[in-house]
């Protein structure tokens, strides 16, 4: 069920995606893998890491040492990290950078090493920095989501932007988007914008101070680029006494808790998962760049277009419907999209090499 | 008490009142109840907080744990995985009898170890950090009873009750450092512990209490905040262990120990909270809020150092 | 070389000097003689710029001075040795020596080397062998005081202050000090000498000057005066009037308190006495003699590392300060602000804080009764204070010690130990402090009296022991009480000398 | 001379909370070398020498503000703003380069002079104005930008990549900042006065010490050496960044106490200071090593602060 065609990006990029040739990275098997992750700071990045692993448990015949290390979230410990990596003469490097422009100097110097480098759901500035790039395209997600926002409130209405960790290349590229979205729309005011961290805890502080500010009835709809905070703006909606349908049209995915809430209130919601399940599809482009087989520059991962029943609108309609997709019987800090076999994040666990 | 503690109540109160007059007049439904109660609730985890901490700097102490305790009793809850609410007075118990046992560590390292109440409790903050990410691997799944959510966001007569739950707590907390012998040994042992130990107060287990207090009531915000947040994340309340400590200063609970009161912290931890809505109502940036707090902080504890020497 | 003119400097509470004038000149040893409290230290650190006078003005060398800062005056050529210690127990015995003047190499950094060296002379000119470069903190309190005097023989000085070297050393090292000071004499220098000691003023001043309770009485040529005159002149009055006449103890009563082989390590060892009901015992000796380890001893503040002790017959071995305070001994300490007062509460809260359970009810603190119990003592001790509810950090160092009298007579029942209870305070008070002692052991209780002075020791006891490095060198009572004898035993070699009156009980 | 510092090394010896680092740190280096054959290379010590640089740098700061017995908790804000000042600039102006090395560092210097001020003339308590100077920086900074920003040429990434004779550059400057420091401490007498007016400031201001002097030094120094962390960690990551210095206030204070100097001052040896350095950043790489995860890293550096402070109790505490 859902989308299953071409990645929508690859179909609409106007850009041309070259395909890198790897065969100089080819050699034979089993490899040894260093994964250096940016964090596991917050419910996405727990189970995108989950899937990474479940990508090399898929893989198991061909990787014989895989290195992990965890830079929690700060870019210089993240070099030091890959430098430690580099010197346990891995094959290659899997990494998630904390933040775009800070790994450049030193994901370019492991290339020079020889050292192929895949990058995953952040990508760094110059292209020769690393071979491939695998993505959900936060371009994409983000122009979704607010053409679907600006579409529902038929293009005029005062709406408040709640994007993500400040500074975070995701997080302003789909601003960024969002914003080119919505300036195609005069009629749409937007009446603040105010980075939440993808925390629940600032989204719910920050949307209650804009609601006291504003008054309960003046927000048409909030744009978040991920449900983390988006379930914090919707929770400080009901705090306001505002609830159900009343509640004004929001977007934002990956949290199970954002869909329940969309789901038992029954307002105008759009929900896209920004997928885990791009770790496990980055370690299998990473076998098969140490294979020599060719890989494209920028590999993007399917998305889902999840849409409250009787809110798709002209140019966004649903790839699955809210209740289809929505999990009432699991955690609401259940992270959707990890491509895992009924995935549960408490009991999960897979065989990984030493 | 003497009146010093007046030039500092006044003093406090003047911030106070600045910033809700420059809310009121750029937004005149400031003082609304809807906002007032909105505010309060919102101020209600860190307040629990700040009085717990002003237990610990008022006997010459410092607590910089309690941000990490409340995350990681947050986590603990969600271990339980429980879905009736019949579990909520355990999971509160249990959460108590945890956070005691850090609160009684970090005074034992402090007391008894003679180590530096800051390092003992960053100490202790690194340690609750690295088990609560450890056991939730980053990313807490757990569930927690849907009584919670009312626990943080519901009201009773209209008054939230967390606001409520903090009345309780700074009642109680109240009678036991203004008007309980305890209190007055609390005072006494801050003022001076060696004349403390003279008079027959036992300094030490004195002190114990208070790290004791200190990270009980931490738990208990944690879990409110959870109540109020919704969903549980490894980072709840990062930050509140410099904001608490921030809004004792503010408040004029002197970091030399044994002066200050409960009420002069509440307000400062009330201060704090304005900052933030006054920041959104003005339309600034988050981060200017950073700004405004640091200079409130230095003249703040620039008046009271000022007082305590006149 | 040193003139200050109407100087006058108030504290909180005490005006320490009133419109005092003082003058020294090159080459002569001027001694600066007062009671406890008199002034002796508030005026030179307003002649080294630590305190800045409220009126008044210095002249040094002939010109008109205003220091704000100590090293302006440093630079002049004043070095003072104060009172208290003022080494940093980190650094070693050279570098405290040197401090600020360290001879350099031609980089300008530290020559070690040269300083150690020139470290070590100097205290052998002192004839105090220790090696300079051990860390200050390992030292004795009396090889303290001495590299504290060490540091006045170095670098360029015109104007030498001691304000009371001799507290903690004695016998030869003071000897050599002397010698010391009298070459520095003759080499021009200008010394001013503090000391309480009447015997030392007299072998080497030349000229003294007297203050009493912040005011200035008179200079004199040593040569002109008498013991009893300077006595009469320091005090203001004459002795019999300053102490209650005494009494003797109830005849043949059990010891309250008896101490057997009590030994504190490494400070106390076998300390033997009885103590018993209406007496008035004192503890004499230097300064560093270990006295107040003794009483917090007994009263359990310290622990013991040997010896039994009993209090009103039963046993009383490890007491915690608590337990101390229930069975009813109480401990007036040395340090009224550091061990004593809370200063940061008001006069009731440091009244009551030993007794709080008595002032427990099940509604919380009864501060009626704590306002009332408060009143009571400021009644009877005479406090001048507004009232229960005034801050104590706001009275003078008398008002101050009331309070803690009012403290602790109302907790004591058996022992009350005093140590040093008339420390800092002005004449008047003490001499109401000596009554309340006296009509306290009158009342029955047994007072325990710490004190460095002679007069008051040999004014109010019955009996005295006297203690130096840790042991009791003797014990004197009656018509021997005087302080030639004290002074003898105080000073006296380290090998206990046989102590008739315990050879029964304690073998 | 040779007496002299044999003695001395003796008593440095003596001092229990230098023998625990030096025991952790052998412990460490054995474990090391035992579990992974790759640790206990010369590569990968000088590997730790350079990430250790910026650490080090910063504790250099913290240590000199310790001793005179405050504590700067604006380290990481400054190194913050240092890192967008100086990125900011060069990358308009990529002339500017060598003259904005010098403009961060003297940056740095001035907000340490002020915390030092402030400290002096208001008499509150370091921790809260310093407190209080990061609040206000980091508003600043996040204020003028949000994201990593700036870049500097690419030559300037040898400060932090660059070796000489395979010694990293960066490892090097920050040994000779060290030895310079201890000479200064050591053989100055404005270095000893840092000792004093630690160890009891009434005594010396006493003994004709300018304590405010000394204070501002030392203030100033902290923000000198924050800014010349910001230097390092712009050139290792070639942007400024509006977060960098977040971690490093509280982890630059780990090696200070571990080197045995006492929060309250007076006490201590700047070589200690570096060996909780190293101790410090070899024990992140060898768990890197040892593929534990970050967590684990936490818990370990939680206890190992607890058992060496603890191990070796002081008289008086003190915040
Ligand atoms: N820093 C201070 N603050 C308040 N009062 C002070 C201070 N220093 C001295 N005093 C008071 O001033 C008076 C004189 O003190 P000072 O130390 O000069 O006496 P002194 O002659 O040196 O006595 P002693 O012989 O015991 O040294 C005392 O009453 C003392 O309590
Ligand atoms: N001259 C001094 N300067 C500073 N501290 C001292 C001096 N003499 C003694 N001390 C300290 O003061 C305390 C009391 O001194 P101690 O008990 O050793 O001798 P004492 O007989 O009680 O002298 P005191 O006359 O002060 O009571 C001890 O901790 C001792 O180290
Ligand atoms: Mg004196
Ligand atoms: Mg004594």
């Amino acid at each position: 069920d859902g989308y299953v065609g071409l990645p929508r990006t690859f179909l609409w990029n106007p850009n041309f995606n070259e395909v890198i040739d790897t065969s100089d990275y080819g050699g034979e098997g089993p490899f040894a893998i260093g994964f250096s992750n940016a964090s596991q700071g917050d419910g996405w990045l727990g189970t995108f890491y989950h899937s990474v692993q479940y990508g090399v448990s898929q893989n198991l015949d061909k990787i014989d040492r895989f290195i992990v290390t965890d830079a929690n979230g700060d870019p210089t410990k993240q070099i030091s990290d890959i430098q430690d990596l580099l010197e346990q003469d891995i094959d290659l490097l899997l990494v998630n950078p904390a933040t775009a422009d800070a790994l450049d100097p030193i994901l370019g110097r492991t290339m020079r090493r020889g050292v192929p480098v895949v990058t995953v759901a952040r990508r760094v500035e110059s292209d020769d920095s690393f071979v491939s790039f695998v993505t959900a395209s936060d371009t994409a997600l983000a122009r979704m989501s607010a053409t679907w926002m600006a579409e529902i409130l038929d293009g005029k209405g005062r709406i408040v932007l709640l994007p993500g960790l400040a500074g975070a290349s995701p997080a302003e590229m789909r601003l960024q988007a969002a914003k080119e979205v919505f300036a195609q729309f005069p009629g749409i005011e937007i009446v603040d914008t105010q980075y939440t961290g993808w925390s629940p805890a600032n989204g719910r502080q920050i949307m209650a101070a804009i609601i006291q500010r504003e008054g309960v009835g003046n927000i048409d709809g909030v744009w978040a680029d991920s449900g983390l905070q988006g379930s914090g703006s919707v929770e400080a909606f009901m705090g306001a006494g505002v609830t159900g349908t009343d509640i004004p049209p929001h977007t934002g995915g990956d949290l199970n808790g954002m869909y329940q809430l969309a789901h038992e209130n029954g307002f105008p919601f759009a929900g896209i998962d920004y997928t885990p399940s791009i770790g496990a599809a980055a370690v299998n482009l990473a076998v098969d760049v140490l294979e020599g087989t060719p890989v494209p520059q920028r590999l993007d991962v399917n998305f889902q277009v999840v849409i409250s029943p009787g809110h798709e609108t002209r140019s966004i309609s649903a790839d699955v419907l809210l209740p289809d997709y929505v999990a009432m019987d699991q955690p609401g800090e259940l992270i959707m999209g990890s491509g895992i076999p009924n995935y549960d994040p408490n009991s999960f666990s897979v065989d990984l090499p030493n | 008490m003497n009146q010093n503690i007046f030039v500092r109540r006044f003093a406090v109160l003047c911030i106070l009142i600045v910033l809700i007059s420059l809310a009121t007049v750029v937004q005149t439904s400031f003082l609304s109840p809807s906002n007032i109660q909105d505010i309060l609730t919102q101020a209600a985890p860190l307040a629990l907080v700040v009085l717990g901490q002003a237990f610990v700097i008022l006997v010459r102490g410092l607590d910089l744990s309690v941000a990490s305790l409340m995350a990681s009793i947050a986590v603990m809850a969600t271990a339980f995985n429980a879905t009736s609410n019949a579990m909520i007075p355990v999971i509160f118990v249990v959460a108590i009898v945890v956070s005691a046992f850090v609160g009684l560590v970090n005074g034992f390292l402090v007391t008894k170890r003679n180590v530096s109440p800051f390092l003992a409790t960053l100490a202790m903050m690194i340690v609750l950090q690295g088990i609560r990410f450890y056991y939730t691997q980053g990313a807490p799944s757990g569930s927690l009873p849907d009584g919670f959510r009312f626990l943080g966001t519901g009201r009773i007569m209209g008054i939230p009750i967390n606001v409520l739950a903090f009345a309780l707590c700074f009642c109680i907390l109240g009678w036991l450092l203004h008007k309980s012998s305890f209190g007055r040994k609390v005072y006494i042992t801050g003022g001076n512990p060696t004349a403390a130990n003279l008079v027959g107060i036992y300094a030490d287990r004195v002190t114990i209490i208070c790290y004791v207090i200190c990270s009980v009531m931490a738990g208990i915000a944690g879990l409110f905040l959870v109540g109020f947040v919704g969903t549980v994340d490894n980072w709840v309340g990062r930050g509140y262990e410099l904001d608490a400590i921030v809004a004792c200063v503010i408040g004029g609970v002197a970091l030399t120990g044994g002066k200050g009161t409960l009420s002069g912290a509440a307000v400062g931890a009330l201060i704090l909270i304005l900052i933030f809505n006054i920041v959104i109502i003005l339309g600034l940036p988050v981060q200017a809020q950073l700004i405004i707090k640091g200079v409130i902080i230095i003249v703040a504890a620039t008046l009271f150092s000022k007082a305590s020497r006149a | 070389m040193i003139r200050l003119e109407g100087i006058t400097k108030v504290f909180p509470g005490v005006k320490s000097l009133d419109n005092v004038s003082f003058e020294a000149v090159a080459g002569e040893v001027h001694a600066l003689l007062g009671e406890n409290g008199a002034g002796k230290s508030t005026l030179i650190k307003t002649m080294a710029g630590a305190y800045t006078a409220d009126e008044g003005t210095i002249y040094f060398d002939g010109n008109k001075r205003s220091w704000t800062t100590p090293k302006e005056s440093k630079d002049a050529g004043i070095h003072i040795i104060y009172q208290e210690l003022m080494l940093f127990p980190e650094l070693s015995v050279a570098e405290n020596i040197f401090l600020g003047q360290a001879p350099r190499t031609r980089l300008r950094t530290i020559d070690y080397k040269a300083m150690y060296e020139s470290a070590n002379e100097t205290l052998d000119k002192l004839g105090h062998h220790l090696d300079s470069r051990v860390l200050v903190k390992d030292l004795s309190v009396a090889d303290q005081q001495m590299v504290e005097i060490a540091k006045a023989l170095v670098g360029e000085t015109k104007l030498l202050v001691l304000d009371e070297p001799t507290a903690v050393i004695s016998g030869r090292e003071s000897e050599l000090l002397f010698e010391r000071i009298k070459l520095l004499r003759d080499e021009g220098v200008c010394i001013i000498y503090i000391s309480h000691r009447l015997e030392e003023i007299f072998s080497i001043a030349d000229r003294v000057t007297v203050l009493k309770d912040g005011q200035y009485v008179g200079t004199y040529d040593v040569a002109e005066l008498d013991r009893d005159r300077l006595v009469g002149m320091m005090v203001g009055r004459k002795v019999k009037d300053i102490f209650p006449p005494k009494k003797d103890p109830p005849a043949k009563a059990a010891p309250v308190l008896t101490a057997r082989n009590l030994c504190v390590s490494p400070k106390v060892n076998d300390v033997s006495f009885d103590l018993y009901a209406g007496e008035i015992l004192g503890l004499a000796g230097l300064v560093g003699a270990g006295r107040s380890e003794v009483a917090h001893a007994l009263f359990g503040s310290i622990s013991r590392s040997d010896g039994g002790v009993t209090l009103g017959g039963e046993g009383f071995d490890a007491p915690s300060p608590r337990e101390s305070i229930d069975r009813g001994l109480g401990f007036l300490t040395e340090d009224r602000k550091g061990e004593g007062l809370i200063m940061s509460l008001d006069v009731s809260a440091n009244v009551t804080a030993p007794a709080l359970p008595e002032f427990t009810t099940s509604l919380g603190l009864d501060r009626a009764h704590e306002t009332q119990a408060a009143k009571d003592e400021i009644k009877r001790f005479r406090v001048a204070v507004p009232g229960p509810e005034y801050g104590v950090n706001k009275l003078s160092g008398g008002n101050q010690q009331k309070i803690l009298f009012g403290r602790w007579t109302r907790t004591c029942r058996r022992v009350l130990i005093l140590d040093e209870p008339t420390r800092g305070i002005d004449v008047g008070t003490k001499v109401e402090i000596y009554e309340i002692i006296r009509k306290l052991a009158d009342e029955g209780l047994g007072v325990l009296l710490i004190s460095s002075e002679l007069p008051e020791i040999v004014g109010l006891c019955t009996r005295v022991l006297v203690m130096r490095d840790g042991i009791i060198t003797g014990e004197v009572s009656g018509a021997e009480i005087n302080e030639e004898t004290i002074m003898k035993f105080a000073t006296a070699a380290k090998e206990p000398m046989v102590q008739s009156v315990f050879l029964g009980e304690a073998t | 001379m040779k007496l002299t510092s044999v003695n001395q090394s003796l008593r440095r010896l003596q001092d229990p909370s230098l023998i625990i680092v030096i025991l952790l740190l052998v412990i460490v280096v054995i474990t090391g070398s035992v579990l992974s054959d790759r640790f206990g290379t010369m590569r990968n010590f000088m590997n730790v020498l350079e990430q250790a640089a910026g650490l080090g740098f910063a504790s250099i700061g913290q240590a000199l503000v310790v001793i005179v017995g405050g504590i700067d908790l604006s380290i990481g804000a400054v190194v913050t703003a240092s890192t967008i000042l100086m990125a900011a600039v060069v990358d308009l102006h990529p002339a500017l380069m060598i003259p904005m090395i010098f403009g961060t560092l003297l940056f740095g210097t001035m907000i340490g002079f002020l915390n030092g001020y402030v400290t002096i003339r208001t008499g509150v308590h370091p921790l809260i104005v310093t407190l209080g100077t990061a609040s206000i920086l980091n508003g600043a900074v996040l204020i003028y930008t949000l994201q990593p920003t700036g870049s500097v040429p690419y030559w300037f990434e040898e400060f932090a990549y660059g070796r000489f004779w395979s010694v990293p550059v960066s490892g090097l400057v920050m040994l000779l900042c060290f030895v310079m420091v201890w000479v200064f401490l050591r053989y100055f007498e404005t270095g000893r006065a840092f000792y004093a007016v630690g160890g009891s400031p009434d005594a010396a201001h006493l003994s004709g010490i300018q304590c405010n002097k000394i204070t501002l030094i030392a203030y100033s120094a902290s923000g000198f050496f924050a800014a010349l962390a910001g230097a390092y960690f712009v050139s290792r990551t070639s942007v400024g960044d509006p977060r960098v210095g977040d971690p490093i206030t509280l982890s630059s204070i780990t090696p200070v106490i571990l080197g045995g100097l006492i929060l309250g001052g007076g006490k201590g040896n700047i070589f200690g200071v570096l060996l909780g350095v190293f101790l410090i950043s070899l024990l992140s790489n060898l768990l890197n090593y040892m593929n534990v995860s970050t967590f684990i890293q936490w818990v370990i550096q939680g206890l190992i602060i607890i058992v060496a402070v603890s191990i070796y109790v002081h008289k008086g505490r003190k915040l």
